[in-house]
């Protein structure tokens, strides 16, 4: 049986669903040799300031049961090296970009946009307004509905590129942040990010990272991810939705699509297997061959709740 | 140089090295190759634990017959490693490698080398060892452990270092076996006893290497650390394993390393 | 080196710091050939309603990524046989009991309290404000802090034996729920219980609960559950707190104590293990006999912030 | 009754019985006995992944000088079952038993046991009639499988069978071998037939466990069922294997089964 795994993230068609997520794939090309880039549906960069970001002091991450926590602080090359650098070699191997977009302030992710602006070849952008590491950093915008609204109104405004918004899973009321999202004119939104988390070294009475808090991701979370896009497309039916959080296995794949996703992305995976995206996008074609689905977009949303 | 893969390999032999440290040899009929230096990122067990693969630094690559043999030597300390231990003859592996930079191995003609190993850091240098004995290239070779038991492979050690006329020096920090002391004490009064050495090569635990970045930097001596910081995916894209240069960067130590110049390293590494 | 384990969460002083979580350890004395309830810190009930219940329909666990999503339902004998058949033999073993408390109204929590008021032998009260299983029922409580104040001192009134408010890992703002319960007269707080989850079976298109949503436990929130104790802790360093959340070894039990908790309970590890307990009390003796810990006391709220 | 323990046991045995299944043979040092039905919880593979144990029915016990042999038989499904199949003998394993109730074995003198398995539910069943031959019990002894190949260790229930006279009856779906279709069917036609048993004990797939209650309920045979629901602690403090009776009451299978009479589930099992 052929499988059509063609989707779509509101306009943007993607030739799978299964997209390398940010700040898992460096900027598209690290693992070009072990995971080309345009196999996949999309690959979102890592998360772009104007200027390059040093990140936090280390240690910066940490292992935990089926899972890790991160507090790499956002250090990136910024948006000019990222043009120059990144962008042409993936713009000549046709690989579909979505830009991650960072700020510390409103007028940061309006800078990061309107470099990119002048660029072909990016499809989307998407904009990190959860990122749980950076305390003057995105978290307020993510944690209130009405800045929230205010700032993906002012990106709308910049862009007429596909505008994609990152939940952040710490938010107090997830539904009317990504109604909020949704009311400054997002096209689409990713969740989650990560969930906010401590290690400690009990034997230094200390946090094991040097910022303290940092961000869980991979499989410990999967099963709250899938609530929250399922939450989330509930309430909002008809917004497009990117489904992230402990993707390992095809059939991972198949439930996010199921709870409501058009499409996954995979991160922490990467860091176990640099090539689990291709092989995640195999396994969901032997999984849709094997339940006789024809057309991976039957599987969006299918969830039949009891 | 031979392209990373991640490879599906098979245990060939499981041998214990010391109470708590063992050599795993992996056979794969693809062909390898590697810097001494270079490293493997390797799952160590099926299944989600742990999540992460471990980084091991290559200690030597042999040809054997259709396959090629490469070894690893491990101290068990936790969950990753304790799994590869209970590995037998014939289980699966997968394996990332090779990763990373490697030593530089080439010196002006003639001259000496330094390599100083500290307990569990010994597989690179071990390997760059017998390289350099293949190659006719002269070297000395410190060895040191807290205790003689944790002096691994020191017969191996003894035939690279003799190949080229170069001495083996082992160090403990008990003083059970060779001198006692910190290896890089042996080092410092070889260097006193007015030898000299166009580099020094090393990996160890941290303070080992701090105290060598020290000397280096005192006595103008080039060195190359091997650094081991925790690594999350071993090919530069989690920004976990950054190092701080002196230029201030932060690099990922295992794409830029995960050998550094010892002096390009931030000044905490000698201070 | 010999090590004092005994602890206090508030007034209530444990011979030791590890008690078997509520759900976790049916009565008390389900497993008391396995797991000796006297040899506990405290053993904290099922949770009890006025009447039977009789829970949810199955399927009502499954197994995720280092953790497992129930959804029980609050499946009890109802306050009156455990008074009657459990209650005796516990106190004639000396066991300390929390019995953990739950309703679909505020009566029956104040029912529940009533008739173990009747009753020598209970040690403390351990609301369950939490449960995100019973749409009628607690999950509105812990949510909201007015209502959860409210709640709290009614039961704060009928009784003056300790009184612990179990909060939920699910609310919108955990501080703000946590000052709740303390202004209304809470002597301790739990945290965590379960973090409300989905886990879908792919191929029949369905969640694999009847209920649909659960709770996940197990090592997998660890990291979330001990950053919850470390905020609410920071936030009110006076309360008396009880960890909870992927206990497995007496590390984890430390590492809750630096956090902040003056006790920790074991759930999930129980059904791997049923002697767990045991294991992580003595695991936490020689912790603290390696650190030089020589009572266990030193270690609660003992995390060096960076 | 031997009370349960968690008991730490070796691999003694792991062999193939089918493309699926394998035999797990373990050994301890200390005293053990079960009930046929009575079942363990298996620790399968160490660290957190799987997280929970699995169920496994007893399907032996042997005393072997020092020490007892416990016996189970698995098929690879999933996590739990693809580490146990992958172990070595020598290997440790974590083994919480005798759980649960067992089948009752004891049968008014003379009268006949109809003893029924399906697929991997053969464990308890043959268990079961091991014993009842070895106290010269009459059973016949009726196993299902979807094909000739997942009929498992056939020659020692034919033993067990022979040994008081009773009948092995094989039936497979697809009539590989022995009898075409449901084991039940067969049961069936031996009533049709005349012939009478004093009770069925059967373990095997839920919709040959409903087609048996159906069959009992119809012919008024009293019919013992071991269930298989899904468990998370087996020790009943979980409440996650309930299992619905006739009187409305939801009861943990692990402890008040696994085994139940028909007659006592809820109607939907005999529906
Ligand atoms: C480039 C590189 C090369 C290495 N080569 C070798 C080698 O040849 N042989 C060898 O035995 N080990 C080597 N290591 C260390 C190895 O990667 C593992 O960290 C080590 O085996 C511990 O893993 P574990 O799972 O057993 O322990 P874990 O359960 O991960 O941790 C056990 C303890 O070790 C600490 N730890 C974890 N990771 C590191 C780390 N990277 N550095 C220092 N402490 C850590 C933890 O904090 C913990 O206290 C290397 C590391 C790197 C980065
Ligand atoms: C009392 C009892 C006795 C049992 N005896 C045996 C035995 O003797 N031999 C044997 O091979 N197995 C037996 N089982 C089943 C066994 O416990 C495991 O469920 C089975 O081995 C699958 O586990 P896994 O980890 O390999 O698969 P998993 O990864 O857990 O799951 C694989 C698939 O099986 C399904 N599944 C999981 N658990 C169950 C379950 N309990 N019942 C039905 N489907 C399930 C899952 O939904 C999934 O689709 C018994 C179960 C019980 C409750
Ligand atoms: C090391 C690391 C770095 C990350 N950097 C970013 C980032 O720059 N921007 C962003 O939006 N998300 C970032 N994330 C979050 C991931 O994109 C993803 O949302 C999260 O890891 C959950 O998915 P996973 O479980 O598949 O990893 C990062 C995650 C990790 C582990
Ligand atoms: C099967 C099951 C039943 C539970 N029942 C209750 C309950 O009745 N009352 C309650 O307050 N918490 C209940 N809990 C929550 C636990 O007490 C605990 O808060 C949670 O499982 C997290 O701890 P753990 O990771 O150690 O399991 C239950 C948990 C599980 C897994
Ligand atoms: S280990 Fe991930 S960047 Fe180096
Ligand atoms: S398996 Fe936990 S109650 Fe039966």
């Amino acid at each position: 049986m052929s499988v059509r795994l063609e989707t779509a993230v509101g306009a943007l068609r993607l030739a799978n669903p299964v997209m390398a997520a940010s700040g898992t794939f460096g900027y598209g090309l690290d693992l070009a040799d072990l995971c080309p880039p345009e196999r996949l549906g999309a690959v979102v960069s890592k998360g772009l300031s104007p200027r390059p970001r040093p990140g936090n002091p280390m240690p910066r991450i940490v292992e935990t049961a089926a899972g890790m926590i991160n507090a790499i602080g956002l250090q990136n090359i910024g948006v000019e090296a990222f043009c120059r650098e990144a962008l042409p070699e993936l713009r000549s191997r046709a690989a579909v970009v979505a830009v991650n977009v960072f700020g510390a302030a409103l007028e940061e992710y309006l800078e990061v946009i309107a470099r990119c602006e002048r660029e072909d070849g990016i499809a989307a952008y998407e904009l990190n307004v959860s990122c749980p590491n950076v305390s003057a950093g995105g978290i307020e915008f993510g944690h209130d509905p009405a800045l929230l609204e205010a700032l993906t109104a002012r990106c709308r405004a910049a862009t007429r590129r596909p505008l994609w918004v990152k939940l952040s899973p710490n938010a107090p009321d997830l539904v009317a942040t990504a109604r909020a999202a949704v009311a400054g004119g997002a096209d689409a939104l990713t969740l989650v990010n990560t969930v906010r988390a401590l290690a400690i070294d009990a034997a230094a009475r200390r946090p094991v990272l040097a910022n303290g808090i940092g961000g869980l991701s991979g499989p410990a979370i999967k099963p709250i991810a899938l609530r929250m896009v399922w939450e989330v497309h509930r309430a909002l039916p008809e917004v497009p939705l990117v489904g992230i959080g402990g993707v390992e296995t095809g059939r991972d794949a198949a439930e996010f699509l199921l709870a409501g996703a058009s499409a996954v992305q995979v991160g922490t995976a990467i860091f176990r297997e640099p090539a689990a995206p291709l092989r995640i996008i195999a396994e969901l074609e032997c999984f849709c061959a094997a339940h006789g689905v024809a057309d991976v977009r039957e599987l969006i949303g299918g969830l039949q709740w009891r | 140089m031979i392209a990373r893969r991640d490879l599906a390999v098979r245990v060939a032999v499981r041998t214990d090295l010391s109470p708590t440290c063992f050599r795993i040899v992996v056979a794969t009929p693809e062909p390898f190759a590697a810097v001494p230096g270079q490293f493997a990122m390797v799952a160590c067990g099926e299944g989600l634990d742990p999540l992460l693969r471990r980084a091991y630094s290559i200690a030597g690559v042999a040809r054997d017959g259709e396959r090629t043999l490469v070894e690893l030597m491990v101290k068990e300390v936790g969950r990753g490693s304790s799994r590869l231990r209970r590995l037998a003859p014939g289980a699966e592996l997968k394996l990332l490698a090779p990763l990373g930079n490697g030593f530089t191995l080439t010196a002006a003609g003639g001259a000496r080398l330094a390599l100083v190993a500290g307990g569990i850091g010994l597989p690179p240098v071990l390997f760059a060892a017998e390289r350099l004995a293949a190659a006719g290239a002269p070297f000395d070779l410190f060895l040191g452990a807290a205790t003689a038991a944790e002096l691994l492979d020191v017969e191996r050690a003894a035939a690279a270092a003799a190949a080229c006329g170069g001495e083996l020096v082992l160090a403990t920090d008990d003083g059970s076996r060779g001198e006692a002391g910190f290896v890089t004490a042996a080092l410092a009064r070889r260097l006193d006893e007015g030898r000299r050495y166009e580099r020094a090569l090393a990996c160890g635990p941290n303070p080992m290497l701090r105290a060598l970045a020290r000397l280096a930097r005192e006595r103008s001596l080039a060195a190359e650390l091997s650094l081991e910081e925790p690594m999350g995916c071993g090919v530069g894209v989690c920004l976990g394993c950054v190092v701080e240069l002196a230029d201030g960067r932060l690099v990922p130590s295992c794409k830029e390393g995960p050998v550094f110049e010892a002096s390009r390293l931030a000044a905490r590494w000698s201070a």
